[in-house]
């Protein structure tokens, strides 16, 4: 128990430590999450857009 | 009221689609304050006795680069007679654009005042009176601002022009958001400053409104 | 005619235009009832725009009254406001926005009868409702602003030169759209170079007025 | 050269390697971090002058130095496509371009964060800083610049020779800001030679710096896909939205 | 050549007509610097001190307010077709442009320079590097913020894109327009700061007029 | 036709043009003769100021060539440029200068076979030689840039619907000027909706294109 509250505590820089690994952490997860949602979102438009555009045509 | 809404949210709309009107005018405030630890140096003792009153000077300025646009391009494809034409009076109209102007600049200059103050060294106690003036303030520069921007539409004239005469109006809001600040700073009251400051946005509401669209009216005769 | 019968409609009496220190016409008198068609000709310069800005109120006439309605439009502003569409030189269209979006905005700003999709059927440009209005051609972005009137039901259109840069099938499709609007009660007022087939209209030449010069 | 590139630049040739790839550099990149992380966070001493916040260092320089890479990368990317029109160049050189947003964005926080204990500031006008916070505003006009045209492919182009103009520029501005700032301040307080670096810190911080490039590669490989799927979709769109059979 | 001199020409007569562009954009230069003792308090000391810095940085966001007017009128009515299919080079079309507009702002503004000085309290060694920097730098504002203006003419968007793409390109010009004066003032030669100036002069001028007509070109597609 | 015969005048080799990823037309081929005249027509949105535009230069073909007296005019753009006269949409007219002083500008600018007055008084507004532009109405600036045609001899004239706002009398002028252009081994490619009187010009329907559709 102790040893991980020392661990939190980072010598006293509990304050630098880990809201940088933090804001890190959410830029990143937040870059990639965005990159893949935007990815399947397209992926479902264009299927539906291909569907669409079979029926008319052919 | 209908109408009053579609104005603001379209102007909403065409600043922020695509690109971002919003998020440009924030990169000027945002590039124009960097550039003055360059132009002044670096040191941070001196950064900080200037902090405010680079930030609410850029501020102005950052309003005033944006005027421009707030009519010209309605006047230049039209929009701007069928504003006038239409059942809701053109004082309104106006009233809508400069509400999303302030949106669009003034709140958001006021959000980001705080980020530009760290970099540029401002004392704490400052933050506070800056910010509370700034929320006060911008929305008188943004009714102002209209008046000069309008009168200049009839002129066939750029951004100069509306900057010439848009900053002398300024600077009421300019000299009591600034002594807000430095009355804090030697622990004098806070709240007469913001009074004035209230006042010159009760000021600023009709003759904003009023002028602008009268000085509209005359552009499109 | 004069004013004092003050009959439903548009009257126009004794109007008064300057500009740029020159009389483009004065004691210009007419009247429109509900239905009716005005139809502006005149040489380039002969003053139908200026003639059409007077009639909105864009710009204050020098002397003479306009009526609508028995009211004078510029004592009592509202039920002309509410009663006028206006097509000018210039289409006020916002490239950024859609087509529809264009219009939508538009439908909110003032009275209107028709739905949008509506109003892009009657000028044949559903089809391009979804798409950035940067992006049509010239004729397109013509048929947008038409479709602004088309969005009424009724009033007063004022339509400056209409007919530029549409193809035939379009200009077909103008003269029945002003042919229903005059059959719900409206009244069109049109500056055109162009021959439009108007049953029934009124005609003004501005060229043959004495004042007027080429 | 061209050839080859034009070749492996076909979007369904490109497809078929992006998808055969992914998979293990989203494996790789996942790894090195995570060892990286827990070994600079849990088992890597702290410094003897700095104390624990040494530890933010395992972030802050892989982020400023993927910061200047992504920017050569999109800068590379953006000419090439100027001179031989590689569509996907195009595509590539947009998707990295708020990739590179970020990890500046990382860097001037988690110096920022670091600079509070350790200067007893969160900014100062220092020339390595100031010039990473110029390379910001450089993407941030990058990726405006990319999204205020209504054509996609115009305003790709558009960006292309800012980003062109930019690269020119970039060592200028970093010249220039040491220049004047060494004119300016004499010898900062500031020193940036940072601890002499041990065994024990170099290890994590080299993980993490693989780590950060892995993971540059996952994201940009899937911002490339969705572009493409952009581009298509807008295709289809026009197509459909002016064609009415 | 003929053609050249009238671009000039045509750009120097369309500002004098009329109000005058010219004198508007001194206007926005003398207010926007008078605005900073209302911001930042009037001591003689302390204005002194940043005065050049002031000077310097007005007269980039000055430079940076026309600069969306120097393409955007040619292009919004046409103009930019005739010159792109002109017989004359795009190229030195742009050059022309340039060149009126360097006539119009960076020259105005370092004529202007040292009344300001006077106001703000500057060093009276700071006068001359401040003016020769001036001289040499502001040519050097005139092509490189075409290539913003330039390529913001597509976006359909106004001057606020232009500052966050230009305002960078700007700051090694700033840097060592200010460092010629901090130099001078120390008491160390001025030649080195002007050489740099006059070298960044030489790389703006290709990378200007040849960004600046393919961001046209694009602009016009 | 084939470009291998390379004859002098205007000649289109399997033009192909995408416009907002959209097809607007491909294999394009015509050839016009000096002294020859060209008329697109075609619904609105048919491609014909794109067609204009790549014949320009201003928009890039994405396939085929465009030889000028045989010469490639992307490779070798200096006779092209010359050559080309352009009347757009859009008029380029400075409202704050006054119509000569637009016109001598414009003469400056190009090469210029006739003088200012003469193309003023070719389209009939020699009278408003002093005014400022401003105070033009729409026709009177549409002749305004119809007469920066007017100063060239020679060449090719590429004209995007000339005749939009214009009145019967300078529609009767514009085609006497045409007349005078060809007369003088000049090429004109115009666009319009309009029937215009153009004696031995080819038509060019890109309505009736396969690929092409309203
Ligand atoms: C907002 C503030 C900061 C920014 C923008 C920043 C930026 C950078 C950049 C760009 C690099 C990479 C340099 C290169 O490529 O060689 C770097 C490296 C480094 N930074 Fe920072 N930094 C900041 C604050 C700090 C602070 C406060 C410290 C610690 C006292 C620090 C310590 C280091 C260290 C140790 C390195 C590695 C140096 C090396 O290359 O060996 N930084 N930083
Ligand atoms: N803004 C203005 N200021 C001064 N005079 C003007 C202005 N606009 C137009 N005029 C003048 O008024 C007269 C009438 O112009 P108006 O635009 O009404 O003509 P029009 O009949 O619409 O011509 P067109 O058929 O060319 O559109 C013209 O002689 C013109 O010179
Ligand atoms: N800037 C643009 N970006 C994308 N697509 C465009 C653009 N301009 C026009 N288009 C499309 O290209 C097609 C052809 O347009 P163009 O302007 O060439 O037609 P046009 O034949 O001149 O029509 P009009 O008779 O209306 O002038 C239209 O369908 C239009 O939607
Ligand atoms: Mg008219
Ligand atoms: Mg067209």
């Amino acid at each position: 128990m102790e040893a991980v509250s020392t661990f939190l505590d980072m010598g006293g820089y509990a304050a630098t430590v880990w809201p940088a690994y933090g804001v890190t952490a959410v830029i990143l997860v937040g870059l990639l999450v965005a990159s893949l949602r935007a990815l399947s979102r397209r992926k479902a438009e264009l299927a539906a857009l291909e569907s669409q555009m079979e029926r008319p045509r052919r | 009221m209908n109408a009053f809404l579609a104005i603001i949210g379209r102007d909403l709309r065409l600043a922020t689609r695509r690109g971002g009107e919003a998020a440009l005018t924030l990169g000027f405030f945002v590039v124009a304050i960097t550039l003055f630890p360059f132009g002044v140096g670096p040191e941070p003792e001196l950064l900080g006795r200037i902090a405010a009153g680079i930030i609410w000077v850029t501020a102005l300025l950052a309003a005033t680069v944006s005027f421009d646009r707030l009519f010209r391009a309605d006047m230049e494809d039209g929009t701007l007679e069928l504003l006038a034409l239409a059942p809701l009076p053109l004082e309104l109209a106006v009233l809508a654009k400069a509400i999303a102007h302030w949106l669009l600049t003034g709140l958001a200059v006021t959000l980001l005042a705080p980020v530009m103050g760290l970099m540029l060294n401002l004392p704490e106690a400052a933050y506070g009176p800056l910010v509370a003036g700034l929320l006060l303030g911008t929305p008188a520069l943004s009714l102002l601002g209209g008046i000069g921007a309008a009168l200049v539409l009839g002129a066939r004239r750029g951004g100069a022009l509306v900057g010439l005469l848009v900053l002398p109006l300024f600077l009421p809001v300019l000299i009591f958001g600034i002594s807000a600040v430095e009355a804090t700073l030697i622990g004098l009251p806070l709240a007469p400053h913001l009074l004035i400051l209230g006042a010159l946005l009760a000021v600023a509401l009709p003759v904003g409104v009023f002028g602008s669209a009268a000085a509209l009216r005359l552009a499109l005769e | 005619m004069t004013a004092a019968t003050q009959p439903a409609g548009l009257v126009a009496d004794h109007l008064r235009c300057e500009r740029g220190g020159r009389l483009l016409f004065a004691d210009l008198c007419f009247a429109v009832a509900p239905g009716g068609a005005l139809l502006l000709t005149g040489p380039n310069g002969a003053g139908k725009t200026s003639l059409m800005r007077v009639l909105s109120g864009l710009l204050p006439a020098r002397a003479g009254r306009i009526l609508w309605q028995g009211r004078d439009t510029v004592e009592e502003p509202g039920p002309w406001r509410r009663a006028l569409a206006w097509l000018g030189h210039d289409n006020a269209i916002k490239p950024q926005l859609s087509v529809a979006e264009n219009l939508a905005f538009w439908s909110r700003l003032g009275a209107s009868g028709h739905s949008v999709p509506e109003a892009l059927e009657e000028t044949g440009i559903g089809h391009l409702a979804d798409l950035p209005a940067a992006m049509l051609s010239a004729g397109q972005r013509r048929r947008l602003a038409l479709a602004r009137l088309a969005l009424t039901r009724g009033g007063c259109w004022l339509m400056d030169e209409p007919t530029v840069t549409l193809d035939s099938a379009s200009l077909a499709r103008l003269g029945t759209m002003i042919a229903r609007h005059r059959a719900d009660g409206g009244i069109a007022v049109i500056a055109s170079h162009d021959a439009l087939d108007l049953p029934g209209a009124q005609a003004l030449d501005l060229g043959a007025l004495d004042t007027a010069r080429a | 050269m061209p050839n080859f590139l034009h070749s492996l630049a076909s979007p369904a040739r490109f497809q078929r390697i992006a998808n055969a790839v992914l998979p293990w550099v989203s494996v790789l990149a996942a790894v090195l971090l995570g060892v990286g992380i827990v070994w600079g966070l849990v088992f890597s001493p702290p410094d003897y002058q700095q104390g624990d916040t040494v530890r933010v260092m395992y972030i802050h320089v892989p982020a400023a130095w993927m910061a200047t890479f992504c920017y050569a990368v999109m800068a590379l990317l953006s000419a090439s496509f100027l001179i031989w029109k590689h569509q996907l160049a195009d595509l590539a050189a947009r998707a990295a371009s708020p990739i590179g947003a970020c990890f500046t964005a990382i860097a001037l926080i988690t110096g920022a964060l670091w600079g509070k204990p350790t200067w007893g500031t969160w900014w100062v006008w220092d020339a390595r800083l100031t010039s990473v916070l110029v390379l910001f505003f450089l993407y941030l006009g990058h990726m405006a610049l990319s999204a205020a045209f209504d054509d996609r492919e115009r305003g790709g182009r558009a960006a292309a020779i800012l980003a062109c103009v930019g690269a020119i520029n970039l060592p200028i501005i970093k010249y220039s800001v040491e220049w004047w700032n060494t004119l300016h301040q004499g010898a900062s307080v500031f020193r940036m030679d940072g601890p002499t670096i041990d065994n024990s810190m170099l290890w994590p911080l080299l993980l993490t710096v693989l780590g950060f490039n892995m993971l540059f590669v996952v994201l940009l490989l899937v911002r490339i896909k969705s572009e493409l799927l952009a581009r298509r979709i807008e295709v289809l769109q026009r197509a459909r939205a002016s064609g009415r059979g």
